[in-house]
C-alpha cells in the first residue's frame, strides 16, 4: 500500500514541550504522595529519579511497585522516606535479597502490605475500570487473607467472600524507559511489563528516558509507541537513568554495583556509609554520579561479562 | 460547493473577502473553534467533520489537544482526510495505535474530555438517539445504527453535537429513545440523575449553532446567510428566542487556508 | 547493544502447525454456538471466513462483535443463521446503515440486543479478569437500562444500582489480520483495537491472514505480534479475506461492492437474489470469489480511488 | 561441576556412559521430564533452571509448549540462557511481548497450567513461604522477598516446586507463613478449600524428585550417587517412606547434548 506522506504541522501551532529538569521532576514527589514506582526487578528502574527524590527528602510516602520490584523500591525504603508500601516482591533476583526490605519487615519501621501480583494489579485495575475494589478470583487457603488488607474478603456480587482490593490510584508514576519524544509519546524496547498499568492508574506521570528523539522518530512507528502522550505529564532525558539497573534494550543491569549495593546493606549504617552517602546524597545526577559509577564506556560494555 | 440544506455556498468569508465554503467546511471551523486546547476528544462513525475540526483546531489554538479516532489512532496525521474515521489509512504517521481497552480505560477512568454525538434524533435537551424510531410495542419502524458508546456520554467533559441534517425528523421535541443523556428533562435533570460532568454544550447544524447553556437548544447564533424562517421551519421543537439571532462569525481566510492547505488538501470537505 | 543470534530449534522437536483451510476453519461454527465477530466498520473483517461459515449454515447463532461492526455482522444478519446478537453499533459508516440488521431491528426476526461499547467490552473484560459481571460506570438516565439484560442495574459491591453486564464467552471468535506464522502469532499492521479483546475472551480463536509469514519473521520483530500462538487454535491462509473490508495496511475497502452489497440490500428479496446468491451461495471462496469482485489488481489498486 | 550438595557431580548419566553433569543440569533435565507438549507456562524470580528446563523439553518432546517469562515475554529464543529472567535479553528472537495486564489475564481466566514456585521454607504439604520466618507478634525474624503471584498457585493446572537448596530450614513441617497454597494441610484439604486446580505434583532438589501424589512430600526417586541419610539428615519432617527408594534416571548423552548445544552453550547451568 503506498503511503501518503506525513504534513508537518504549521507553524503557528506551538506545540507545549513536556521535558523538565531531573529536580523539576523529583519535586513533584511531595511529602505524604502516593507513589508508583516503575521497572521490575533490575529492568527499567527509574533510579536517577528516585535518587534525586531521596536528595529531596519528601516523607511519610506510600510507595506501590510492580509485582517484582528491586533496587529503586530497595533505595526508598532504605533513604527512611517510606511509611507504606504495597509491594508483593523486592528481591535483587539471583543476587540475593533487598537488604533495607528486608530489615523494614524485620524492624516493622516500614509498614510492609502483604499484598501478591494479583491484588497489586487488581488495585491498578480498579481505578482504569472505574471499580470500588477489584475482585481476584482467589488466593484461597493463603495468610495474605488473614493479614492483607488488600486481601480481605469482601462480598462483592453476590458471590459470598473473595478477596477485592480497592482501587489504588497513586499521585505520582516514576517511570523510566529507553525512548520518547518532548511531548510525552513514550516507546520502550524491551518489556513494559507493569508500567502502562502504573501510568494509567496514576493521577500524574514522569518517565525519565536514555534518549529524547523527534516526534517525526515516534510517527514513523505508531504501533512501537507504549505511553501516548495523553498519558504522560513530564518527561525527562536521563541518559543512563536507570544505572545500576538495566535499560532494556540500550544497557544491561551493572552486578558489580549491584553486589557493591548488596554488601552496603549488610546493615542500616553500612548501607548509609557505604552506599546512600557517596552514591546519592554525596553525589550529584549526571555526569558526577556517571564518573563515580566508573563511566558510561564502562556500562556500555557490560553486556559481554553480565551473564 | 452548493447545498440543498444552506445558502452558505456563496457567504462571505470575513470582512472585505468574498471567499465561499461549503457546509461542511463551515460546521468544520465553527466547531474547531469549540476544541480547547487541553482537550482529550474522541470521534465516532461519519465523523469526517469532527475529525477535521480537531486536526484544524491542533494546527490553530490547540496544539496540545489529542484527537483519537474510534479505532484507537492517537493524534493521527496522514497529510489528508479519509471519510471513513476508522480507515486504516490513518495509522500511517500516526503517535500511537491504542486498542479497545484503551478507549475503555480512557472513558471510565476519566479522561475523555469531549465527545461528539449526531444522531438520528437530537432533541431540545441535546438527548440521542441513534437506536430508532417510530416504535411500536417496543419494535421500531426504523431501526438506527445503535450507539457505540453511549457511557461516553456520561464520562466525558463535555459532549459537542452535532448533525448533517437540519430537518424536523432529525431535531425533535423529545427523542423516542434515549440512547446517550444529553440533558435528559433540561433543567437540572442530568445532575440530579447523578452525572457530573457537563453534558452538551452546543449542537452545530448546516444551519446555525445551538448552544445548550440552560440544557435546552437556543439558537447561539445563525450561519451566514441562512434565512431565519428556514430555521424555524426545519426544527421539530419550538425555538426559546425568536430571530434576529446573532450571525455566525464566518470562517477567516487564515481558518479556511489552513483547512484547505494543510488538513484537507484533497478536498473531502468541499464536496 | 549487541545482539545474540538466534538459535533454531532442533530438527528432533516438531512444532505442530496450527494451519487450517478455510473450510476447516468455518466447520468450528457449529449450530447453536455463540460466535464473536472481529474488525471494526470495514476494517478487517473475516470476510472470507464468515461467508464459508454461512455456506455452511450452522444456525441459531449468538454473536458479539466489536461496538462498531459492520459488513460481517450484516451478513451473517441476513443470512438467516443469528437468533441473538450483542452488537453496540452496524454499519457501513459514510456509506449508510445496515440493511439486514435494520430490517432484522424493525421486523423482530433477530434478538437484538440492546448495548454500547461499554456493556459489550465489559461483559468480555469480566471473563479475562474472572469477574461473574463487570460494572460500568453509567448509562445513566438512557433507555438502554430500561430494555437492555446487559445493562440492567445491579447491586455490585455496596454501591447500589449500577449497570453490570454478565461474563461472555464466545465458543469461536473469527478474526482478520494480515500476517501470522503457522503457529498462531499474529500481526496487525493496523489497529486490533477489539480484536484482542474477543480472542483472550473466546474459547477457540481462529484467524485469517492474507500472508503466512515464517516464525523467524515474528521473532524478529517480537514487539509487534498482537495475538502470541498460545491464544490462537488455527490459522488461515486467505489472500483478500476481509474484502469488501479493509485488511489494514494491505488494501482498502471496496465501496463499489459495499454500495452494491448495500443497494442489493434493499429488499430481503433482492439482498438474497443480487448479492447472497452470487457472492456467497453461489460461488467458492479463493480465486472464484476474486474473479467475481473484479480481481486481485483491482484491489490492490483501490488505494488510488478510495477517498 | 562440584556442589556442597550433591555428589551427583561425578554420577553416570546413562548406562555405560561417564558423562558428569552439576546439579543444576540435573534438576534441569529432571524438571524438563515433567513437562507436557500443550503445557502454559510462567516462570518466577530466581528461575534460571525452570527456564532452561521449558527451553530443553521444547527441544525434546514438548515442541509445542508455550514459555512465558516474568516479564511477560513469550517463547524466547536468545541462543543461551541469562540468569536473571526479567533480563532485557530474553526479548530479542522472543514471539511475542506481554504486559502485566496479559499475565493477569493469562492466569485468572484459566489458561495457566504450569507455574514453578521455590521458597524460604517448603513444607510437606508443598505449601510455599517467601514471606518470612521466626515471627514474634507478626514480625518475621528473617523476612523473605514475598510472593509475586501468590494466586497463579490457585489457577495455575498444576504446580513444580523446586529448591536449589535442600535442608532442614527449607523443607520444613509446616511453612510459618502460607503465601502459595500447596495441599494445605494435605489430604483433600485444597479441594475443600475450594480449590479446583492440582496444586503441587512433585519438588525437585539437587538431592531427590518429592512426588505429591496424596498432598504430601513423598520421595519419588533419590538422584544417582546421593545418599539416603543425606536426605533424610536435610528434610525437616519425616518421609513417608524408608530407603531403599528407586533412583532418579540420571540425564541421558541425548538430554545432555541439547542442552549444552542449544539451550546453554554459554554453560550457566555447569557452573
Amino acid at each position: 500500500m503506498t503511503r501518503s506522506p506525513s504534513r508537518p504541522p504549521d507553524a503557528a501551532a506551538r506545540r507545549t514541550s513536556k521535558l523538565v529538569s531531573l529536580s523539576e521532576a523529583a519535586a513533584l514527589v511531595t511529602p505524604g504522595s502516593f507513589v508508583a514506582v516503575g521497572g521490575l526487578w533490575f529492568q527499567n528502574n527509574p533510579s536517577a529519579l528516585v535518587r534525586e527524590v531521596v536528595r529531596r527528602g519528601p516523607g511519610e510516602l506510600t510507595i506501590v511497585a510492580a509485582p517484582p520490584s528491586s533496587y529503586a523500591v530497595d533505595l526508598l525504603i532504605g533513604s527512611g522516606l517510606v511509611r507504606t508500601a504495597y509491594v508483593a516482591h523486592v528481591s535483587f533476583d539471583h543476587l540475593g535479597l533487598a537488604p533495607n526490605h528486608r530489615r523494614a519487615g524485620e524492624t516493622g519501621t516500614v509498614d510492609l502490605v502483604d499484598c501478591d501480583e494479583a491484588t497489586v494489579l487488581g488495585g491498578l485495575m480498579a481505578t482504569l475500570e472505574a471499580l470500588p475494589h477489584h475482585p481476584v478470583t482467589s488466593i484461597a487457603g493463603t495468610d495474605l487473607t488473614r493479614t492483607s488488607p488488600l486481601a480481605a474478603p469482601r462480598d462483592v456480587d453476590g458471590r459470598g467472600p473473595v478477596p477485592a482490593p480497592p482501587a489504588m490510584r497513586p499521585d505520582v508514576c516514576l517511570l523510566h524507559a529507553q525512548e520518547a519524544d518532548e511531548y510525552g509519546n513514550v516507546r520502550n524496547l524491551g518489556t513494559p511489563f507493569c508500567d502502562p498499568l502504573l501510568a494509567k492508574a496514576s493521577r500524574t506521570v514522569v518517565v525519565t528516558v536514555d534518549r529524547i528523539v523527534t516526534n517525526d522518530e515516534i510517527r514513523s512507528a505508531p504501533h512501537r509507541t507504549v505511553l501516548p502522550g495523553y498519558l504522560v505529564d513530564a518527561v525527562v532525558e536521563a541518559p543512563y537513568g536507570a544505572h545500576p539497573c538495566a535499560s532494556q534494550g540500550h544497557y544491561v543491569h551493572d552486578e558489580e554495583q549491584l553486589r557493591a549495593y548488596l554488601h552496603a546493606g549488610r546493615t542500616a549504617e553500612t548501607w548509609r556509609s557505604e552506599y546512600l552517602e557517596p552514591r546519592v546524597l554525596g553525589v550529584a545526577e549526571g555526569p558526577d554520579y556517571l564518573a563515580a559509577v566508573g563511566g558510561a564506556q564502562r556500562i556500555d560494555g557490560l553486556e559481554e561479562s553480565v551473564r | 460547493m452548493t447545498s440543498v440544506e444552506t445558502q452558505t455556498g456563496t457567504a462571505e468569508a470575513g470582512p472585505g473577502s468574498g471567499i465561499s465554503y461549503s457546509p461542511d467546511e463551515l460546521m468544520t471551523v465553527v466547531m474547531a473553534r469549540e476544541i480547547r486546547n487541553d482537550d482529550l476528544a474522541v470521534t465516532g462513525a461519519s465523523s469526517l467533520v469532527p475529525v477535521a475540526a480537531c486536526l484544524l483546531a491542533q494546527q490553530l489554538h490547540a496544539p496540545d489537544m489529542t484527537l483519537i479516532l474510534p479505532s484507537g489512532v492517537v493524534n493521527p496525521r496522514p497529510g489528508r482526510l479519509y471519510r471513513s474515521a476508522s480507515d486504516g489509512r490513518w495509522v500511517t504517521g500516526a503517535e500511537a495505535v491504542g486498542t479497545g481497552y484503551d478507549l475503555f480505560e480512557m472513558s471510565e477512568n476519566g479522561r475523555l474530555s469531549v465527545m461528539f454525538y449526531g444522531g438520528v434524533q437530537l432533541d431540545r435537551h441535546g438527548n440521542v438517539n441513534l437506536h430508532g424510531t417510530g416504535y411500536r410495542d417496543g419494535r421500531p419502524s426504523f431501526r438506527g445504527p445503535g450507539l457505540a458508546n453511549t457511557s461516553f456520554a456520561v464520562v466525558s467533559g463535555r459532549i459537542i453535537l452535532f448533525s448533517a441534517h437540519h430537518t424536523r425528523r432529525t431535531f425533535v421535541d423529545r427523542v423516542e429513545f434515549l440512547t446517550a443523556a444529553g440533558h435528559l428533562d433540561g433543567g437540572d435533570s442530568r445532575a440530579r440523575a447523578g452525572i457530573t460532568t457537563d453534558g452538551p454544550v452546543c449542537c452545530i447544524t448546516p444551519l446555525v449553532t445551538f448552544g445548550l447553556d440552560d440544557g435546552a437548544m437556543t439558537v447561539r447564533s445563525i450561519h451566514p446567510g441562512v434565512d431565519p424562517e428556514t430555521v424555524i421551519d426545519r426544527t421539530g421543537f419550538a425555538l426559546p428566542t425568536a430571530p434576529p439571532w446573532p450571525v455566525t462569525a464566518g470562517p477567516t481566510p487564515d481558518e479556511l487556508d489552513v483547512l484547505r492547505r494543510v488538513v484537507d488538501p484533497t478536498g473531502e470537505l468541499a464536496r
